[in-house]
Parts: C-alpha cells; structure tokens; sequence
C-alpha cells in the first residue's frame, strides 16, 4: 500500500490553460513511453513532448513513430493521423493494418493514451462519443479501443460544462465509451485520479480543494 | 489462381449482384479504392450492404454511391463527419440502415471472417450502448462481448503495387484495411498505381499474398 | 443436381502403385490451385505437378510459393517446409508468421489439401493424427488445422493394412482428426468421393466395384 | 521504450523467475534462439511452463533445458518425433505435464493473447479428443470449440536483423512464430544476427514493432 498522497493546492494562480494542460500530461508521460493521442485537444500534447523523452506516437490507422503535421513538400495523401491530418514519419517508424494496429491497443500494449471526455465518473468510467441526444447519429470510430487499449487513459477536457456543471461525475450520465478504464484526469481546475478506489486529486489550480469539492458536489480525497 | 489483370475498372466490378456485401478499403483518402467505387456505382447494382470506416463524404466516391440509393445499409465505425451530408440525409430519412461498430471490432470482425474465427470475445464496447443485446462473458477477471465475423461477397481495395501473380504491397498509412479485407471477401479486386513482374516484389514484405488476390485493375 | 457419375473399372491392371497413385493425385489439382501437401506420401505430388498448371504450394510454416527440395549450395536453414526439409522458393513466394498461416488455413482460402490417413469414413471423417494406443504420446501438429482447412481435402493411402482391413470404414475407429472434412480419396484400389452423401467410387484399378465392395465390406455406390 | 540491447544472453534471461510461462519460437531449427535457451538453462529457474511447437529434439537447446527437470509443464503441437527421448522419457516416468494444441489453435491462442482477445470460436478439432471438455457452439451451420489465449511472461524468440529501437524482420521460414510469441508475452527477449541504425529498416517492410520488443542480444 502506498501513503495517501497530499493534494497540492496551487492558489496563487488561476487555472491552467490550454497550453499549460498539455504541457502537464506531456510531462507525466514517462520517457520511451508508446502513446495514442486521441483527435482533438490531446493532439496539442505532441507539441510539448521533448524529444530526450522518446516517445513514439500510434495513431490507430496503423503506425507506430508518427510525427508531427506535415507541412508544405511533406504533404503525402498516403500518410495521415487518425484525424485524417497529413504527418510525417520518424526514424524508427513502422506500417500495419487496421487489425494490427488495434490488436496493439486492445493487447494492452501501449502505455499511455490521452483523451478527450463529455464526462469522466469517479470510478474511471469513460463517456466521450455520444451526448445521447435522441436524433444524434451514432458514430464512434476507435473511441471504445482507445479507452480499453492502454495501461494508462489520461483523460484532458476542463472540469466545467459552459453551465458550471462538473463534468467528473458520480456515475456518467451520457452513454459510456469505456467502463472503469480511466486513471487519471487532467482539468484546467485540477488533476484527478480516478478508478475503483473513487477519485484522489492530486493538485489544483486556482481552487482549493475545499471548494473543489462544492463546485463538483463529489466527495473528493 | 493467379490473379485477373484488368484495366476497365467496370469489367472489374460487373459481377457484384444485388443484394452483395462489399467491403470497401480506405480510411479517409488514404487507401481509398475511388475508381473501383465509381465503376461499383456505375454498375448499380442494388440493395447492397457496404462496409467502409466511413460513410461517404461530400459528393463524390462513397457518398455518390451512397446517393444512388442501391445501398440498404451500411456498417461503418463513424458514419458522422462534417461532410457526410449525403449519408445524414439517407439516415434520418429513413433509406438507409446503419450499424456502427467500434473501428477494432470492424476490423477484428473482418480479421476473423478471413480466419475462419466462428466469434470472439472482445474487450471493445462491454458497458456501452453498442453491446447492449450482445452476449458477454467475464474471462480471467474481465469482460468481454461476443463479436461474430464480418464477411464480404467482394472486397474493393486500394494497394500501392501488385505483381502479375497478385501479390501485393502498400504505401504507409494507405495500408490500414486493405490486408483484412482482402481476406475476408469471397472475390478480392484490387486498384494499384503499378503491375510490377512476378518476382520483383521481396518475398519477405509482401504483406496480402497472392492467394486473397482475385482480380487487379491498374488505374 | 449431377447425374450419379459411373464407376471406371481398370480391369485391365493390378492396383496403382505410389507414383502413378501421386500422378493422379497432381492431375486432379485444378489449374493455378492453391495446395498444401502434407508430409510423407502426399509431398511426392509435387514432383508429378506440371509446371504449367500453376500450382502454387503452401507449407504450413509460412510459405506461400514453396518450391522444390533444396540441393548443395541452396540449403538455408531458414527455408524449411512442414516437414522440416529444406526447400527453394519460387517467383512470386511470401513468407507470413504462423497465425497468418494458420488463418490462411483455417479461413479457407486453400483450394486442396492433400493429407495421409489411418482411416477415413464414408462420411469423411479422417482419422490421421493417434493410432489410439493407450501408450502413445499424443502429437498432432497441423494435422487438425489441414484437415478443415482447404475447400478440398484428398486423402492419398492404400485402401487396406498390411492384415487387409479396409481404411476406408463406416465409422473411424481411431481418434479422428477431423468430422466430415475430406473430399475424396485417393488409393491403390479406387478413387472415391466421400461426405455427408456416402461413399461413391469414382475408378477401381485391378478389382472390381463388386470385389471392393466385399473386401471393404461398405455398401458403395 | 526502446528496447535494451544486450550481449550477454544470460543477462538477458536472468529476471525470468521459478514459476514463468516461457513462449520459446522457433520450427524445427528455423528460428530456433538456441542461445536464449541455453542461457535460460544455465540461469537454472524452476518449475517453468515452456510453449513451443516442438518438445525438444537430440540432447541440445529445448531438450538440454528439459533434462534438467526444470519444466513443470510443455504446451505444443508435436511433442513426439524421432529424436525427442528426453521428453518421451520424462514424460512416460510422469515427470513433465503435457498440453497437445493443434498447431493452428496455438498460433491463434497466442495472437489473441497479444490482441487482448477474452476466447474465440475455433473450426480446429470439433469432434476429435483435443475438444473434450472444451465447450462447443454451432454458428451459422458450423461447428467451433471454445478456445482460449495462452498468454506468456516472458518470450524467447530469433530475429534476423534488429534496429535499435527493436523493430525486427526475420529470414524466411525461420519467421514462424516470432512474431505472434513477441505479442503474446510481458517481456520479450530476441536473439538477431545483426543490429543497425534506427532509421535502417523500411519502415514499410518492419514484422515487428518495437513496441513488442523488449530486450535485444546480438549473437
């Protein structure tokens, strides 16, 4: 067992920003460490991974060593994100298929992925593919692989809905993507462990943990 | 059998019946089999079930086929982008049926269609709306939902060269479903850039062997 | 519906020996057909398929375009068949992992098999991996994969033991490797389709359909 | 991470512990890494399981390692051949367990354990003993057994050519079971003939990503 460890409250500061965000899931992610980053906010992480920590990056369309946007010359049709965003290739880089390539994810091979979420529970449930809204077309793409297929799911959204409410839940309320697969969530409010044990802030930005807790109505340790 | 060459994309795809499932290779533009969909909807034959990541976009390749109507239903993973009018349109009109699938299912399912894989349990989707009705089973500690093949009549796929046996190679992320569909449709055909010699492709990276090979259409 | 095809009886002859049982074997293999050979008896069909039927051959261990024995100078430790000969490659051949091989089998994308066998039934059933000896080690290696693995299974073996029992059999005797998986069989004494419809005997080298019927002691067609 | 590069084969197995699952490649001696073997004998760990198609052949590598009564249990295809009297002996005195698995089914078991597969339908060895006990299950008019992934704590496999990430390719038929071994496994250990550069090898033609590679042994 590990000591409980001590929120760190930062309240000499206002919440992080974008930029800032990813900057800290960047360096959480350990060195030589295999990461999906998943489509929208997560891909700002890229920018802040230092080359020394060597990182390779899957995309789920099937390579391992993914670079960064191709620009200019670079542009390739034949090589693309799951985005569908043109990158370049690293040294070391390598192709497979579709089933290859999520064979690698549902393996459980990668170590971390960072996502994108409407709503995380305090259990680690996942809901980020549907608002559930009756005449919403389904569409899920590799949101229920990606949220099975790492040791790690980092998850990146801010805490709040435009409307104040917290988007770390009790249970989700959205229809989930994954259950109970969520480690750990970064916020502009604050970073949060979450899983079966309930959820562990590990620190805050701009908010006390005290009023951390009122804003989400959570019990939070 | 070695591989059919052909150059008419047309005489490539004339068989598909009504009523076949075809699954169509790409993901995005990448891998994108464009003439052997336009000669598919040229064709017309109808009441087809196409299996694709997508389900068409603006108004051209899969969304034009799409727009003919002679497409009951489509499986895809992500049916809703920002254009994919033609497919929105169908669907909450009612004339078309759509089943998504989680995109490692969709490629596990094909994976195990080309196997001989009765089904399998797999660990995408448990908890979620999409395994609701499925069978799921706790192994080892986890859960898993029951998940059964997806074969294909035809498959209509992109490479980047073939030689003249059927072998076949691809270009980077172009790749992506190729290799399983090719495996798990009864007749495979296949555009490529270049027809190289029998024997000028390593033997070591060919990556869909001649043997999931039926008919290859230079464009 | 076919008619019912008419029993050839070779009168004229005594029973096809081994080559000539292999050369009828290699003659049946449809043009550009995609077939693996089994070890023993059935790789000697290779040396009696014409080079312009296009017969493309496949072992097990991860071939596809598998050529003849390896002599001198050509032996690779790293090219082997099923049976652990050193073999050539052919224009055209690719290499693939055992489960890609194994799926190629078992997907049912070889077009014949041809395998040995202690017994098959009029049913098809195959009995070719344990003789049932309660002291045997049991030892199957691909046989299981083989035997529902190709869209026709021929079985090449003499008709009788050296005792002279029939084995070809109403029902297997020994532990099967395989429920209804073989096509055809080829003999000494006859050539025989089997399967769920019964047995029909398709040519007789050196008896006749009524003397086959009594030494097998099956009711043929 | 990238994968550690060694030169010694015994510190390259001295983590494995009494007790591992040990995935050892190799087709006869076709990929066979007979230097991570004679290592692991050497390192002396008990009680192990050992999966390989084999069960050993003469007095050396696999059947050197069983002789020293350190494996508990061998899962394979085809233990008995003409020249396995270590294992025959071992196993008629009832001193190591075995598991005959259809070779194709041992293939599978292993990629589903990499592909985080729960069990799956096989077509292999509906009615023949190796299915008793197994459950059994009808789908779409065809007979499949339950199957499920042997999944190992460490990997001892052959390559040809490493890069110093851990991408690998192999030499022809000496392919076979590396690549699904190097998934199926915690920790894989990979004998090559040569290393290069990272950057050397195509990435279109790499059989197995780094991902999957953990240490590297030059030989």
């Amino acid at each position: 067992m590990t000591a409980t460890p001590t929120t760190i409250e930062h309240l000499d500061r206002g919440p992080l920003d974008k930029h800032e965000l990813a900057a800290l899931v960047a360096a959480d992610i350990p060195d030589g460490a295999f990461v999906n980053l998943g489509i929208g906010q997560p891909t700002t992480v890229a920018d802040h991974l230092a080359p020394e920590q060597g990182v390779v990056l899957h995309t789920e369309n099937g390579m391992l060593g993914m670079g960064r946007a191709a620009v200019g010359d670079e542009v390739d049709p034949d090589l693309i994100n799951a985005g569908k965003v043109p990158v370049i290739e690293t040294p070391g880089a390598s192709y497979f298929h579709h089933a290859d390539s999520f064979a690698m994810m549902r393996g459980g091979h990668l170590d971390v992925c960072v996502l994108g979420a409407f709503q995380v529970s305090k259990g680690g449930d996942l809901a980020n593919w549907h608002t559930g809204a009756p005449d919403a077309i389904p569409a899920v793409g590799g949101a229920m692989d990606l949220a099975i297929g790492a040791k790690d799911v980092f998850v990146m959204m801010s805490l709040f809905t435009r409307d104040g409410a917290s988007k770390l839940v009790e249970s989700c309320t959205y229809p989930l993507t994954g259950r109970a697969c969520v480690s750990r969530v970064y916020t502009d409010h604050a970073v949060i462990e979450v899983g079966t044990a309930g959820a562990q802030v590990l620190s805050t930005y701009g908010i006390s943990l005290a009023q951390l807790r009122e804003r989400t109505g959570l019990a939070l340790a | 059998m070695t591989a059919q060459h052909l150059t008419d994309p047309a005489e490539a795809v004339a068989d598909i019946p009504d009523g076949a499932t075809v699954l169509i290779g790409g993901f995005g533009l990448a891998g994108q089999p464009t003439e052997l969909i336009d000669a598919l909807r040229e064709h017309g034959a109808a009441d087809l079930t196409v299996v694709n990541n997508n389900a068409g976009n603006g108004d051209h390749g899969l969304a034009a086929l799409l727009a003919t109507g002679n497409v009951r239903k489509i499986i895809c993973s992500f049916p809703r982008q920002s254009d994919s009018w033609v497919f929105d349109d169908l669907y909450r009109t009612g004339r078309i049926e759509l089943e998504v699938v989680p995109q490692g299912n969709l490629a596990e399912r094909m994976r195990a269609a080309g196997a001989g894989i009765g089904a399998f349990f797999s660990p995408t989707g448990v908890g979620t709306p999409l395994a609701e009705g499925k069978e799921q089973r706790t192994i080892d500690g986890r859960d898993y939902v029951l998940e059964h093949p997806i074969k294909g009549d035809f498959a209509l796929i992109k490479a980047h060269r073939a030689d003249r046996m059927g072998n076949l190679v691809y270009r980077k992320t172009a790749r992506n479903f190729g290799p399983v569909m090719a495996t798990a449709a009864t007749t495979t055909v296949v555009q490529v850039s270049e027809v190289v010699e029998t024997g000028e492709l390593d033997p070591e990276n060919v990556v869909t062997p001649s043997i999931f090979v039926d008919r290859v259409v230079l464009t």
